[in-house]
């Protein structure tokens, strides 16, 4: 027939029929639900149709998310271990008193709680380090993506590899080779040097706890600002080359001021995972040497699960504040996202 | 791609029809259970022959992740869900939901007679006479040292009741002379640390039984820990790195002939026998002395049965099963645990081993359990005993990397038992 | 701020170059550029590489100092008048010569050895005369010893079961969520949104306790269902599809219903195949979430016949000893699925996320 | 055959009115063009008879039933969109079925009418392809396509050639005037354009600022225009309106503009002393001698097609005026010629921009 030999007629490629073949059990399940569905519309009207879309999803996130934070929230002025709220004696905001009860707030040795605030002190230079560094990084990586380079493909993969892995399995591998006898001492020993103690030292400690973790985000990162890079109109850089402007000015004058709304996006994710870093540094260092890594998600996390008296109490106090604080950077977030929307 | 796919799904709806159908055939017993070693595969031919003998009970061992009975099981059993039985060390902590197993066992007095001391371990408060389980494995902390390396350095061991200073001289020389990078390790635990401390004259308890952590005793062990920091006697790599409670050993630097004496407990015997084997020689030595006595820490799991189970008939057969001498002799000879049964303890559990080193060892560690101090009993079987060993480790950690002074450390840990006891005992 | 530094310091370096290039184009950009990208391939894939290598190694292979590249084993020869095989040295004797002896067993600092072609005559030697004789050896015990004893396969299905199962849920009601969101405008929606957002970022680790309590509520510890269900409407899933969705135009939404479609009929005829970039993201980012989740399934599942691979994985950690040589061969089986369909979809994955990209 | 009634129809969103209060008749099997500069309201008016947009009061009558809470899914109309909106993951065969598989419609039927609308609209080649293979006559033509098969109640079109190029646009116009005349269907057409409306409509409804200017035949309106608005946006080029004051002079009135004056005989409704715009289309002010002229004007420019001749000339006192003749000109730039608009092809509107005469006979 002339339709299978037009040259511009749909391929069938391979991809194209796996496609099908899994459509077949798809197509067929919603058609199900297509009768329901048409009988709701013609019943409630279209006015309602919206949230009868967002039902599902509302229903599973008030259950597994909304009524566990409301929880916590009852936790968090009651005490004892009791698991079940009902049972625990009300102490209204003794747990909160507790955390905030410091002599001089610039000192976490003279808080009641010192680990709270080393906690939050550490997440605090954590986050400042680890966001810089995760934007730099992403920056030049994605720049460098960007140039015109055989094998890109393969090498955007590789950069974006890291993100597919688990915390635990990073933090394992990582911690596999950065040991007393991990292959980067021996690395070192056969330059002649000293071994170093990576998790000993509260410095080195924090330095691959940062390293580690945007090693292990970055790729994604990347991809963001790389997408960005490629929405930028080729013609402005032909403009700028006509006028002989020199690369670096045109980084600074073109590139970055056109990336910026990326950016933006960049900074305030990386910082909202960054405040909540977690697993990769409890397996990589085991927040020490001594409380050096020991970051504020790891303090709630063994003040209200990990410990032999299990203090939900104080843990669900500790989860507000950090509620608190990560609903502050995410109305950032928005607004610094809604701002992008209208310019 | 679709055949793979209708095949998973398959698989899947095939998973979760499974788990409604076990229910039907016959009583099933659930226990959790994490492994150090092999003590799994020998539990599960036990109950293989357990289960020939009866047929109509079906015993699931669970391997769960260490870190799942220390923090999960907690959880679950607060709120109601949880195994028939479990194996756990936090004996005290736990005890509120131990079943009674005295109506359900066919000889209580066999249980009292050969479990006596352990089972005071499990008593819920204010129930001294209940039974609720025994022991997999009994523990005792002591050290170990290279004593292939005492040979090829030409230094004599120290001998019986020799002191930790002792010890930590002889070490030292070894090292030095043979350019061993860490003469001493020990464990990163609280419970490691109790034994020498009440060897140097820690009570761990006021007069009126409550906790005291920091007395002059527990302060001149800690004061000699952090010294031996210092110093070089001890690497930070272990006390050193990760934060608050987290266990962290020396066994793998002590295999590596890195270290010449490792302050850690029987438990290491059936892992030294199978990585060390033959490569030299690692010699169990009876814990050294301190001003008040010679002695370590007793420990262990034990293997509990739970208020959660609905089949306590079946449960106090399966652990009279269990408990039986001949059984357990079994179990103890093949996994070389020390065992928690006084009978074989006395007649001597014959050990499924050639090692010359293990047998040893196993023989230094059981010969120990007459010389442990009674402070040392009365702390293992204290419920809120991990309270108190948490509160030391993280602190004294906390000090040797310098984040805080010895004096400093001493009043937070007195602060932390003080108010993780107080939220407690809220719960009324 | 380190880029407008090297920018200036390395000027000279690159007037240098170029140069010596004589009219070639070189910029210090493009040495730069080789460089780097040189070196993150080699610390991107090279930790990952260093992985899969000391997974094949035995537990004393782990143990070596320095770790050997590859994984090597001690040779074991059979001697005539020895039932079991013996660990093979080369021996530097008295005399300066090197031999190679097998060793019958070691007695405090002295060995004794036997030539395996003289088996009659007995050398005492000290055991710090002696090194091993090792050739590759490649552990696939660590692999198949754990499929063997422990009910791997029930664990991969299970993680499979999961994977797929909670992937699709999250798909369909996530995409639902997001077409109402993206193509309805409604009362409330900006609240829903700005809740949406709110909660893209608690973590699961401060909710732990209180989530298990709403799970044992309703019954479902120790089912699949506790860990496929509570984590199924993902906040991020709903934003990275609305995102996505809103670009759609309307005209066609309009279309749609001109052409007698139902809503339900826009949401999956039109919308959704229009949104497969977006939705094979959100896949991935699902496949790769409930595959790697671990704190979750250790809480809810306890019982073996419902295991997941990574609390199977982990059952190898136990309160006094880790078996490494178990746990790094597993973490490999954990890895192999989720490289497999990176390395088939990577093109898929990395445009789709750059087109879909968080907007 | 249907009838489409638009009774007192207002949309606002929110406090803005967009649409203040339209009646308006679409007769059974008629082709309405709905015209207007853009912003007018022509498109939402579109969407209001589609049930696309909701309104805020009034009513909708399709065929005597009062459609104002039937949804767009309901109403039985087929719409083109001016971005085609065909649905890019599906063929054009797909495209076109896709109404009819809502509606339930079984296989070969469908398989009939879309075969159908393809040959009718030269369209078969194409029906395996996805829309991104199309050119953009070709998409045109699939969305027409898609709204034939569907045998609506009426047809909407939403600018639908607008997207295409000149010559194409053309060629497209002709077709859907053919194709109007061989289905016979009501359709209602939107465009900005006035050239597709005079071709294309039975029947002209040009819109301003939410409001009907004037509705009727396309050549009524041409010579008939009832006010300021409509004579300037129906006709290209434009119409020439000129602002000028009438002053009464016995038998009939000075229009005065600037210097300029143009004599007008006596037209009722028009008084003294009033402000009024007279206009005169292009091909209406004629080339005459320099005493029969009403004003002298300077050539500005001159567009010498062949078969006509544009001129822009400057007046003094009035905006320019385009001047159209048949033939070509030897006129050149600069040149001085004298112009006199033709009394009886001559619109005069009052002050508030309402016609007061089409056409003054002398």
């Amino acid at each position: 027939m002339v339709l299978e030999t037009d040259p511009r007629a749909e391929p069938e490629t391979i991809g194209h029929r796996v496609k099908s073949a899994l459509s077949v059990p798809a197509v067929a399940f919603f058609k199900l639900l297509d009768v329901p569905f048409r009988w709701l519309q013609r019943l409630l009207g279209i006015g309602s149709m919206p949230y009868l879309f967002l039902l599902p999803n509302l229903a599973f996130f008030g259950l597994f998310v909304i009524v566990p934070l409301f929880l916590s929230l009852g936790y968090s002025v009651t005490g004892g271990t009791n698991l079940y709220l009902g049972e625990r004696p009300y102490v209204g905001g003794e747990q909160y008193g507790y955390l905030f009860q410091c002599e001089n707030y610039t000192d976490p040795a003279t808080c009641r709680e010192d680990r709270f605030w080393k906690a939050i002190f550490n997440t605090g230079v954590f986050v400042f380090f680890q966001v810089g560094f995760m934007v730099l990084f992403s920056l030049v990586t994605a720049l460098i993506l960007n140039r015109e380079i055989r094998g890109r493909g393969f090498f955007r993969a590789v950069f974006f590899f890291p993100v597919l892995l688990s915390p635990v399995v990073v933090a394992l591998i990582w911690k596999w080779i950065l040991l007393r006898d991990g292959v980067l001492n021996a690395f070192l020993v056969s330059m002649g040097l000293d071994r170093i103690l990576f998790f000993v030292d509260p410095t080195w400690a924090m330095f691959w706890a940062i390293f580690v973790s945007v090693w292990a985000h970055m790729g994604f990162y990347t991809l963001i600002l790389l997408a960005g890079l490629q929405a930028i109109p080729p013609d402005l850089y032909e403009a700028a080359e006509m006028d002989g402007t020199k690369k670096e000015r045109v980084f600074w004058r073109i590139t970055l001021p056109l990336l910026w709304p990326n950016m933006l996006v960049v900074i305030v994710l990386a910082l909202i995972k960054s405040v909540q870093i977690f697993d990769e540094v409890f397996v990589l260092t085991g927040g020490g040497p001594g409380t050096a890594t020991q970051f504020i998600v790891q303090y709630i996390y063994t003040t209200g699960f990990a410990n032999q008296v299990q203090n939900f109490g104080l843990a669900s106090a500790a989860s507000v504040v950090l509620g608190v604080v990560l609903f502050v950077l995410t109305l950032v977030q928005l607004a610094v996202t809604r701002r992008k929307d209208e310019g | 791609m679709a055949y793979f796919l209708r095949k998973s799904v398959a698989a899947g709806v095939a998973a979760f029809g499974l788990m409604a159908s076990a229910a039907l055939a016959e009583t099933e017993l659930r226990i959790a259970w994490y492994n150090d070693g092999i003590e799994g595969e020998v539990m599960r031919d036990i109950l293989d022959k357990f289960e020939a003998q009866n047929s109509d009970i079906k015993v699931t061992l669970d391997v769960l992740p260490y870190k799942a009975i220390l923090e999960s099981l907690p959880v679950q059993l607060a709120a109601g869900e949880g195994p028939d039985l479990a194996r756990v060390t936090d004996l005290g902590g736990l005890s509120g939901h131990y079943l009674d197993l005295t109506p359900h066992v066919s000889d209580p007095a066999y249980w009292r007679e050969n479990f006596g001391p352990f089972l005071n371990w499990m008593q819920p408060v204010g129930e001294p006479e209940q039974i609720s389980g025994f022991m997999t494995q009994l523990t005792v902390t002591g050290p170990y040292v290279n004593k292939t390396l005492f040979e090829q350095a030409g230094v004599n061991m120290p001998g019986e009741n020799a002191t930790w200073d002792d010890w930590a001289a002889a070490v030292n020389d070894v090292a030095k002379k043979l350019d061993i990078p860490i003469p001493m390790a020990w464990d990163r635990s609280g419970h490691r640390v109790a034994g020498p401390a009440i060897a140097m004259g820690a009570n761990m308890f006021d007069a009126n039984g409550e906790p005291a952590l920091v007395d002059d005793g527990l302060k001149a062990m800690a004061t000699t820990l952090y010294n031996w920091h210092q110093d070089g006697t001890m690497a930070k790599d272990l006390w050193g790195s990760v934060s608050g409670s987290q266990y962290l050993g020396a066994n793998e630097d002590f295999a590596n002939a890195r270290v010449v004496m490792y302050m850690s407990g029987s438990w290491q015997i059936p892992q030294f026998a199978e990585k060390i084997g033959d490569a030299f020689d690692w010699w169990a030595v009876p814990a050294p002395c301190g001003p008040a006595a010679c002695t370590g820490m007793p420990g262990g799991a034990a293997l509990v049965a739970l208020k959660t189970t609905e089949h306590p008939a079946e449960v106090g057969k399966l652990m009279d099963y269990l408990s039986s001498e001949e059984v357990l002799n079994e179990f103890y000879g093949r996994t070389l645990f020390i065992p928690g049964h006084l009978g074989l303890a006395e007649s001597g559990v014959d050990f499924k081993t050639d090692d010359p080193r293990a047998k040893h060892a196993l023989e230094t560690f059981a010969g120990a359990v007459p010389g442990i101090s009674p402070v040392a009993f009365d702390l293992q079987g204290y419920v809120y005993n991990r309270v108190m060993f948490n509160a030391l480790i993280s602190r004294l950690g906390e000090a040797i990397v310098g984040e805080m002074t010895l004096d400093q450390a001493f009043e937070r840990m007195t602060q932390d038992v003080e108010k993780e006891i107080a939220e407690k005992r809220r719960d009324g | 701020m380190a880029l407008a530094q090297t920018t200036a310091s390395d000027r000279s370096v690159t007037a240098f170059l170029t140069r010596k290039r004589e009219g070639g184009q070189w910029h210090w950009t493009d040495v730069f550029t080789y460089i780097y990208l040189f070196l993150g391939v080699l610390l991107m894939f090279g930790p990952v590489v260093w992985l899969v290598l000391s997974s094949f190694k035995t537990p004393a292979g782990l143990l070596e100092f320095p770790p050997t590249l590859l994984p090597l084993g001690q040779i074991e020869v059979q001697v005539e008048g020895y039932d079991d095989p013996l660990p093979l040295f080369n021996v530097t004797m008295e005399d300066g010569s090197v031999r190679e002896l097998a060793q019958i067993r070691r007695i405090g600092i002295m060995s004794q050895m036997v030539d395996p072609a003289d088996p009659g005559e007995r050398i005492s030697v000290p055991i710090a005369a002696r090194e091993p004789i090792r050739e590759m050896r490649v552990a696939v015990e660590n692999y198949v010893d754990p499929l063997e004893r422990f009910n791997f396969l029930r664990y991969l299905q299970n993680s499979v079961v999961v994977t797929l199962v909670s992937t699709l849920i999250t798909l369909l009601i996530n995409s639902m969520a997001a077409y109402g969101l993206a193509i309805y405008e409604f009362k409330g929606r900006n609240a829903i949104m700005l809740f949406v957002i709110g909660t893209l970022m608690i973590p699961v680790t401060i909710i732990l306790v209180p989530a298990y309590l709403v799970v044992t509520q309703l019954g479902m510890v120790n089912t699949l269902w506790a860990v496929i269900l509570p984590g199924a409407a993902t906040p991020t899933g709903v934003f990275l599809l609305r995102q996505y969705m809103l670009t759609i135009p309307k005209d066609l939404i309009e279309a749609a219903r001109m052409d007698k479609a139902s809503e339900w009929a826009i949401y999956w005829r039109i919308v959704l195949p229009l949104s497969l970039p977006a939705i094979a993201v959100l896949a991935i980012f699902s496949v790769m979430w409930r595959w790697n989740d671990f704190l979750w399934p250790l809480v809810v599942l306890t019982r073996n016949e419902v295991y997941t691979l990574q609390i199977g994985l982990n059952a190898f950690q136990g309160e006094l000893d880790v078996q490494w040589h178990y746990v790094l061969a597993m973490t490999v089986v954990t890895l192999i699925p989720v490289t497999l369909v990176f390395a088939f979809l990577q093109r898929f994955i990395t445009t789709g996320i750059a087109s879909s990209g968080m907007k | 055959m249907t009838e489409i009634l638009l009774k007192n129809v207002i949309k606002a969103y929110g406090t803005v009115e967009v649409i203040h209060g339209i009646d308006l008749a679409v007769n059974s099997g008629e082709f309405v063009v709905f015209v207007g500069p853009s912003g007018c309201g022509k498109s939402t008016l579109l969407r209001i008879i589609a049930g696309l947009e909701k309104i805020t009061s009034g009513e909708v009558v399709i065929n005597g039933e009062v459609v104002n809470h039937i949804p767009a899914s309901e109403r039985g109309l087929a719409m083109v969109f001016q971005s085609y909106a065909l649905y890019p993951h599906m063929t054009v065969y797909k495209n076109m079925a896709f109404g009819l598989e809502n509606s339930k419609m079984p296989k070969d039927e469908i398989d009939r009418r879309v075969n159908e609308a393809a040959r009718l609209l030269q369209i078969e080649p194409y029906l395996a392809r996805r829309p991104k293979a199309l050119s953009g006559g070709q998409r045109q033509r699939v969305a027409i396509g898609r709204a034939i098969v569907r045998d609506p109640k009426a047809f909407l079109f939403d600018e639908p050639l607008s997207n295409l190029d000149a010559e194409l646009r053309v060629t497209m116009r002709k077709e859907l005037a053919a194709l109007h005349a061989k289905l016979g269907g009501t359709m209602i057409y939107v465009t900005h354009d006035q050239v597709e409306a005079m071709t294309l409509a039975d029947k002209i409804v040009v819109l301003s600022g939410g409001n009907v200017a004037q509705a009727g035949r396309p050549l009524d309106l041409y010579n008939r225009p009832q006010n300021t608005f409509v004579a300037g946006f129906i006709g290209s080029p434009r119409m020439n309106l000129m602002e000028a004051k009438a002053v009464a002079n016995g038998s009939g009135y000075h229009l005065n503009a600037g210097p300029q004056t143009v004599e007008v005989p006596s037209v009722p409704g028009l008084s003294d002393q009033s402000n009024v715009t007279f206009g005169a289309r292009p091909e209406h002010i004629e080339i005459v001698d320099e005493a029969s002229a009403d004003v002298n004007a300077t050539v500005e420019l001159s567009e010498q097609l062949g078969g006509e001749t544009y001129l822009y000339c400057n007046v003094d006192g009035l905006p320019q005026l385009t001047v159209h003749q048949l033939g070509q000109l030897p006129v050149e730039r600069g040149e001085t010629i004298h112009l006199r608009f033709d009394r009886a092809q001559m619109h005069l509107f009052g002050a508030d921009g309402n016609v007061i005469a089409n056409g003054i006979s002398e």
